[in-house]
């Protein structure tokens, strides 16, 4: 079968240093869907840019269809049919669908003058063509993640990609998402597309890959077909030992409650009501899993649990107080840890050091500083402890943050955030874009937590994960609870689907 | 009536606003072209300075108005290009650069003023000359309109125009697009292959273009020579206007169209015996109270903490 | 440097420290003028440092010179006062002469400093008068309006002594005369000083002094475009701009004179004859042609006789004392 | 060998494009002067040529050194702050008229000096609070407002002289003198080098301790680097936005009455010195550190004084030295010049060690 895209002996240094690639060699056989696994900073996404232009390789050959290339700018793999969707979506915000997708090979009147009647036919064309529907008037900044992502395959499609690199596409998809963008997938694989396809989710990858490629610290350690390798080899390839996809051991004892909601209703701006009077609650000593799909009220919810936006309507007590309208750091004082669905724009300040970021909740309490003044000797010492005990791989405490690897990365704010000895936790998508082993490591010192008394709210649109960890299921669609699962036990996901569909609703 | 107050209700208070504000649109337009491609360009006093000086000079010794208005608008845009290549390729900070360019712009136009005038203050020893006034003919007769738009330099039209030119490029050009596009988000433009450092130094260069009208009216409508530092702070101001206007074309021409009435009634009010400082200070005080308000509003829009 | 003195020794050394920048139209170009005619007909050894606007390098530079090998050192303006009197006395041997202010000889050994004042307020309110009469005038571009004008730089003693001799003197004309007095904050814009005089003119004014160095220039530029009158400040105006824009200068129908480079050369002059009087002050008025209007072929052109006669009887009176003309200094 | 060039790189090239800068001030030297050997003597050693001129450049490096830190605080906390140029001059101003109205008080000298001084400070904080307030409040544009603060002030400051503190024995806009009792004292003979200075070197150190050993210091940095973040954390942003404006505002306005009472020892500024806008260039050199921003304000002071000796002693017209100082800041600041060079050594270290272990495990 013809080789669509092959690297010899790529070696990557950034400008910090950091060797990303050490020369790896990968064969990609034409019109198949090629999976790409690996730890966080094993140096997929490095691989991917470099295949598209955007970084250069300092060694190495790439050759397309069997002729060699330099790119050294994304122009020209674009030229040569290479399309990429990114780890992190490219697009910008305030600009309308159509704009986004026709950026940089706009039809022209008269040359000079943009034609956005011919901008809208293009678009429809290949809307029609690959059957990926998107609003084009629209602004990017209006759309759920979801379709933001089909504009970017779309937007790679339109410039007459036949190569597709997809960076983790999955990782903000909902599953019902997954499953539309699959079929788009092998859609094209049928019109004679070949796909790269990198994920951490290894059940994705058996499910739609033909081969699979693993990557470890910057090498490839194997090439083959998916159907040869099982989840567990995959994951044992990667990570270098066993991990364990079994549902955690129910916790022990249930404690008082701990977090309670009472008719919580949110308005957002535009006066639609993005929460309807939510109740619920949830005990020391157990992890109540938030399910649905991305984008029903889920974010509101946690925001206003953590002090950062404020109910309509409603209360929510902490060990029996009222917290509604108390600040952030009120909240957090009360006991609620919080780990952010978005561990870069809320989580980390990436520029800082590691020791700063561990910091950040803490640095006015006692002996991290007295009176004002910092007291760094202990504060050393603490963040030492915590990097050993959340084993963050980082050159040392005093290295920026954005020096780390997203796993390592969403280490950082974890340890920072289960370290406070809190009363409740609220996490939401806790594991999103992290490898399995991290992901494991995580999801221990949750239960960890848990056992230890904590009361955990864990909100996430990964199905595996909330089966895996939750005590109680909750269903939320549309802004409402509209199911809830006590016995968690031998659940899948086709029961929760419906619900979190909206299809059907509990008593 | 009080003179006074028939004076600033008279076409001829309007005919100032008018002129007033000319020398304020063009940067303003400038300084938004070049935010909205993000980058924060102060060096619009700098690029004037140059671009009223050249004018001035290539005048002087050609005599020929299309050459000055050439020259001065390369003069201008040469300036632009130092920033641009300082700051997009040598990684220099942009507001420092543009801070050193303006220093630059200062000292090198009297010396240079120095040898051609052999004065360091004004050219009035060179035979300069002015871009001509439009003459409305029968038009004139308009009730106020032709009272305010006769007579005024062919520059104060070309400003107007300008303003719709910058709508037609901002919404209407590919060029434009991209703009807009590198300014929101660099990595999205450039993952579809636009080359993120040219289209911000193409936004560069428009300013320059811009801001170099806005120095030639100065020094050859506005008045009939080149002072030392002569446009006192226009460039400034132009930055206040367009972050009033947001950067778009109509608010843009209104931030800088109120700047022109608040000066046009500063100098109207100077004669009546209040302390000039205290008239001096109207248009700034007037700035900062329409850029919080306009914010103000912008921010009940935004969730709180949202930027 | 040696050679550089030897050669020179027989010249006096004159050094002229400007404390701003030449270019303002105004004294310190003056200034500069009287040097360079002393350098000329005196045959003296003369050089011009321009010390800029920062107030903290003055008296550095002052004492820099001071240690230089010059023989004298021209300062002008209120704001060296300090810098020289602290300077002065610690170098006796060299020679200060400081103009359009003076130093206070009570403080400390000020022998070898003289100053120079100018009564700038006298020639003022010839200007003013002859406003006055103008504004009501049946002269072409006059109104019946009694309205004139005044542009000052700033709102400072030194401008404001122009200003209160101006109108005291429009006054002694026509009390009823309406005095339009505006300041552009600035001694270089005069783009703004332009705007400022348009929008007199726009309130009835015909006439407007300027007082705003280089600023003053807008209001030349403001005559021309709406056809009025305009009157020069510290130098003959009309003969700066007639050649380069006689269409600007015809507007000017004189020039109020203060005559600093008269003044520096008359100083240097009697320097060389032995005859300066250091460790006093002298302030120059119309007497002494300190200060003076401009009579020129346009002041003759425009002004009809009996005004100038008026303007020079009033000189008159000034000098011989029956006119006592206010000044805005110690007021 | 190498490492020792990644170890030092920043030095180096800032070395080298002070380097750059200065050979084409040379050249441009050469263009204009008739005597150009002596003039460039005057330019880069002239500085050092005295006692009284080293003080020189010490006595210029103090006020800018106050604005600098005053510019830095804020820009810690990515406030873009232009103020310092108003908050200097109008703290000048009303210090200046508050020392004269409690004159009658006669305050014993020392504590006189400190109210005053004191009185600036809370002068300083005043003018840096509004912005810093109207920015979190309303998320207001920082740098216009502070750059029409920047006139606002002036205006303000020019009328309260003018009107209510002019010294009427003077012929100029200028205040009454300071008593004696109040003028900083010039402890160095022969230069005007004065306590201010040991103040603002004081207060490079306090700045550095704040903003990287207390809390507060802390809050403002992490606002720098990720205002969502801090949100998160529970830091409150808009504190630390209106107070990073404020703390800023307060070294303004004691440089600015430090520098009354020091140099000039009454109020005779007519026009902003500019001393704000140096604050922003040392600040900018200096990364926003306090230390660094000190030798920054020495060097710029240095390159000052030099052009005004070469501006005395030389035929090269003064406004050259200007495009002079232009040319050498543009260069000091070209970040990624010479950038290739170090990637290119960073890359061959990086592969040494990264295939070193290759072979080793
Ligand atoms: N722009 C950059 N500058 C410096 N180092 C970088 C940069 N991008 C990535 N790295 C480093 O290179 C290594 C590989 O990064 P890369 O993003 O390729 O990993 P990845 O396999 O995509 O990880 P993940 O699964 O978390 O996305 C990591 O150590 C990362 O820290
Ligand atoms: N809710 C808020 N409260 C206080 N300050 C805020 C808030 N939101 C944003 N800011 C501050 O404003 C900065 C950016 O806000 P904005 O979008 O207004 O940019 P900007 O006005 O250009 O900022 P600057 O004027 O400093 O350049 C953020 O870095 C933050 O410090
Ligand atoms: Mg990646
Ligand atoms: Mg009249």
């Amino acid at each position: 079968m013809a080789i669509a895209i092959s690297l010899r002996d790529i070696v990557k240094v950034y400008p910090n240093g950091v060797v990303a690639n050490k020369k790896v060699n990968l064969d990609i056989e034409e019109k198949t869907i090629h999976a790409i696994v690996g730890e966080n900073g094993a140096g997929k996404s490095t691989l991917m840019k470099i295949i598209f232009g955007v970084e250069m390789p300092q060694e190495g050959e790439i050759y397309v269809k069997g002729k060699k290339v330099t790119f050294k700018t994304p122009m020209e793999a674009i030229k040569s049919g290479i399309g990429m969707v990114h780890q992190h979506l490219m697009l910008a915000e305030d600009l309308t669908v159509v704009e986004n997708l026709t950026l940089g090979i706009e039809p022209r009147k008269f040359k000079i003058f943009l034609d956005k009647k011919e901008m809208n036919n293009l678009a429809k064309k290949y809307i029609e063509k690959y059957k990926i529907e998107v609003p084009l008037e629209k602004k990017i900044k209006e759309l759920p993640i979801g379709l933001k992502q089909r504009v970017e395959i779309l937007k790679a499609l339109l410039r007459n990609a036949d190569i597709l690199i997809l960076d983790e596409p999955t990782a903000v998809l909902t599953p019902q998402e997954t499953e539309v963008l699959f079929k788009s997938l092998k859609e094209l694989k049928e019109q004679g597309k070949t796909i790269i396809f990198i994920s951490h989710k290894l059940k994705e990858v058996k499910e739609i890959a033909d081969k699979v490629t693993i990557m470890r610290d910057g090498k490839v350690i194997a090439t083959d077909d998916a159907s040869n390798l099982s989840e567990h080899d995959i994951a044992r390839l990667m990570v270098g030992r066993e991990v364990s996809f079994e549902r955690i051991e129910e916790s022990r004892h249930i404690g008082n409650v701990a977090l309670k909601v009472e008719n919580l209703s949110y308005f957002n701006r535009e006066k639609i009501q993005v929460l309807k009077n939510i109740n619920f609650e949830v005990r020391e000593g157990e992890i109540v899993g938030i399910a649905g799909v991305e984008g029903n009220g889920q974010t509101e919810l946690v925001e206003i649990l953590t002090g950062l936006r404020e109910a309509s309507s409603g209360a929510v007590y902490v060990l029996g107080q009222n917290i509604v309208n108390k600040s952030v750091r009120e909240i957090r004082e009360m006991g609620v840890s919080h780990i952010p669905e978005d561990r870069m724009k809320n989580g980390v300040a990436d520029k800082a050091k590691v020791k700063e970021n561990l910091i950040s909740d803490r640095y006015y309490k006692n002996n991290f500083s007295k009176m004002g003044i910092l007291n760094y000797e202990y504060i050393d010492g603490a963040s030492n402890e915590l990097v050993k005990r959340f084993n963050i791989l980082a050159p040392s405490i005093e290295a920026p943050v954005n020096a780390l690897s997203g796993g390592n990365i969403q280490k950082v704010v974890v340890a920072r955030e289960l370290s406070s000895n809190p009363k409740v936790i609220i996490a939401s998508q806790p594991v999103r874009g992290i490898d399995v082993g991290s992901e494991e490591l995580v999801h221990n010192f949750i239960k960890d937590a848990r056992d230890s008394g904590c009361a955990v709210l864990l909100v996430s649109a990964d199905l595996d994960e909330i089966l895996k960890l939750s005590t109680r299921i909750l269903v939320i669609y549309n802004g409402e609870i509209v199911k809830s699962f006590d016995k968690v036990e031998g659940l899948t996901g086709v029961d929760l689907g419906p619900y979190m569909l909206g299809l059907k609703r509990g008593e | 009536m009080n003179p006074l107050l028939k004076s600033i209700f008279s076409t001829s208070f309007l005919f100032s606003v008018l002129r007033v504000a000319t020398p304020i649109i063009f940067p303003a337009l400038g300084v938004a072209i070049s935010s909205l491609s993000g980058s924060t360009n102060i060096a619009l006093e700098g690029i004037m300075l140059v671009s009223a000086f050249t004018g001035v000079i290539v005048s002087a010794f050609t005599q020929n108005l299309w050459l000055s208005l050439i020259a001065g608008i390369s003069a201008g845009v040469l300036i632009a290009l130092i920033l641009g290549y300082f700051s997009l390729k040598l990684k220099a900070d942009i507001i420092l650069a543009a801070i050193a360019l303006n220093l630059f712009a200062s000292g090198i136009t009297v010396f240079l003023l120095y040898i051609f005038a052999h004065d360091k203050g004004v050219s009035s020893s060179l035979k300069s000359l002015v871009f001509p006034t439009i003459k409305l003919g029968l038009l004139s007769k308009i009730p106020i309109l032709g009272g305010i738009l006769d007579n005024q330099n062919i520059l104060v039209y070309i400003a107007f125009l300008s303003v719709i030119i910058y709508y037609v490029i901002v919404f209407h050009t590919p060029l434009g697009l991209k703009i807009r596009a590198v300014g929101l988000n660099p990595d999205a433009a450039s993952s579809v292959g636009i080359n993120v450092v040219r289209i911000k130094l193409y936004a560069l260069i428009l300013s320059g273009v811009f801001g170099a009208l806005g120095g030639l009216y100065l020094s050859m409508g506005y008045v009939s020579w080149f002072g030392r530092d002569m446009t006192a702070g226009r460039g400034f101001i132009a930055i206040a206007a367009s972050s009033i206007g947001g950067n778009m074309p109509l608010g843009t021409f209104l931030g800088s169209l109120l700047f022109g009435i608040v000066y046009a009634l500063a100098n109207f009010l100077a004669p009546i015996n209040i302390p000039s400082e205290i008239i001096q200070v109207i248009p700034y005080i007037v700035t900062v109270l329409v850029l919080t308000i306009y914010s103000a509003r912008s921010v009940k829009e935004k969730e709180v903490g949202e930027e | 440097k040696k050679t550089a003195t030897t050669e020179t020794q027989k010249k006096v050394k004159v050094t002229l420290y400007i404390n701003g920048t030449l270019g303002d139209k105004s004294f310190f170009d003056s200034a500069n003028r009287g040097l360079e005619m002393a350098i000329k007909d005196l045959g003296v050894d003369g050089k011009v440092i321009e010390g800029g606007y920062d107030p903290a390098k003055w008296q550095p530079d002052l004492e820099q010179l001071a240690q230089g090998d010059s023989d004298i050192i021209i300062i002008g303006t209120w704001q060296m006062v300090d810098a020289v009197t602290a300077v002065a006395p610690k170098h006796p041997e060299k020679k200060f002469i400081i103009f359009d202010t003076s130093v206070d000889y009570t403080k400390g050994n000020l022998g070898n400093v003289y100053s120079i004042l100018y009564k700038q307020n006298e020639a003022s309110f010839l200007v003013g008068a002859l406003a006055a009469m103008i504004t009501t005038s049946n002269m072409p571009l006059a109104n019946k309006d009694k309205v004139i004008g005044f542009l000052g730089g700033m709102d400072i003693p030194v401008i404001n002594d122009f200003k209160v001799g101006y109108i005291q003197g429009a006054h002694y004309i026509d009390p009823e005369v309406k005095v339009l007095v505006s300041y552009a904050g600035s001694f270089n814009d005069p783009a703004k000083g332009k705007e400022l005089v348009l929008a007199q003119y726009d309130q009835g004014a015909d006439i407007s002094f300027n007082v705003a160095g280089e600023t003053g220039l807008g209001l030349i530029d403001a005559a021309k475009e709406k056809n009025k009158y305009a009157i020069g400040v510290d130098s003959d105006q009309y003969i700066m701009l007639k050649d380069k824009d006689p269409e600007a200068a015809s507007h000017i129908v004189t020039s109020m004179m203060k005559n600093v480079d008269k003044s520096i050369y008359r100083a240097l002059k009697l320097y060389l004859e032995g005859k300066l009087e250091f460790g006093k002050a002298e302030a120059l008025g119309l007497a002494e042609d300190g200060v003076g209007i401009a009579d020129n072929e346009n002041y003759q052109k425009l002004v009809p006789q009996e005004f100038r006669d008026k303007v020079n009887e009033l000189a008159q009176k000034i000098i011989k004392g029956e006119i006592k003309v206010d000044t805005a200094f110690g007021s | 060998m190498e490492k020792f060039i990644l170890k030092y790189f920043n030095l180096i090239r800032t070395i080298i494009a002070i380097l750059i800068g200065f050979i084409i001030s040379v050249s441009l030297i050469f263009l204009v002067s008739k005597d150009s050997i002596a003039a460039l003597g005057y330019l880069f050693l002239g500085p050092f040529g005295s006692i009284s001129r080293i003080g020189n450049i010490v006595e210029l490096a103090t006020p800018i050194i106050f604005c600098g830190i005053a510019i830095a605080i804020p820009f810690q906390a990515q406030q873009f702050n232009v103020g310092a140029e108003g908050t200097f001059f109008i703290s000048a101003a009303f210090g200046t008229a508050f020392a004269l109205i409690i004159q009658g008080l006669n305050l014993p000298g020392f504590i006189y000096i400190l109210v005053v001084l004191t009185f600036a400070g809370l002068m300083g904080a005043f003018w840096g609070f509004i912005p810093g307030y109207l920015k979190a409040k309303y998320r207001a544009n920082m740098v216009v407002l502070t750059l029409m603060l920047n006139y606002i002030a002036y205006f303000i400051s020019i009328y309260l002289i003018n009107y209510h503190f002019r010294d009427k024995a003077a012929g100029y806009l200028t205040s009454y003198r300071l008593p004696e009792t109040l003028f900083l004292k010039q402890f160095i003979p022969n230069t005007r080098i004065h306590i201010g200075f040991l103040i603002a070197i004081a207060s490079v150190f306090i700045a550095y301790y704040f903003l990287y050993h207390t809390t507060l210091g802390y809050e403002i940095r992490m606002v720098g680097f990720n205002f969502h973040f801090a949100k998160y954390s529970g830091i409150n942003v808009f504190k630390v936005i209106v107070l990073s404006s404020l703390i800023g505002g307060i070294f303004a306005g004691i440089g600015g009455m430090a520098e009354v009472m020091g140099i000039h020892r009454r109020f005779l500024w007519q026009s902003l010195p500019g001393y704000g806008w140096d604050g922003v260039v040392v600040a900018i050199i200096g990364h926003n550190n306090p230390i660094l921003i000190m030798f920054a304000a020495f060097f710029l002071a240095y390159l000052r004084i030099g052009g005004q000796v070469l501006n005395l002693l030389s035929d090269v017209p003064y406004e050259l030295i200007s495009v002079i100082e232009a040319i050498i800041i543009l260069l000091i600041t070209a970040e990624a010049f010479l950038e290739n060079v170090k990637y290119r050594i960073t890359v061959r270290e990086a592969e040494k060690e990264a295939f070193k272990n290759e072979s080793s495990s």
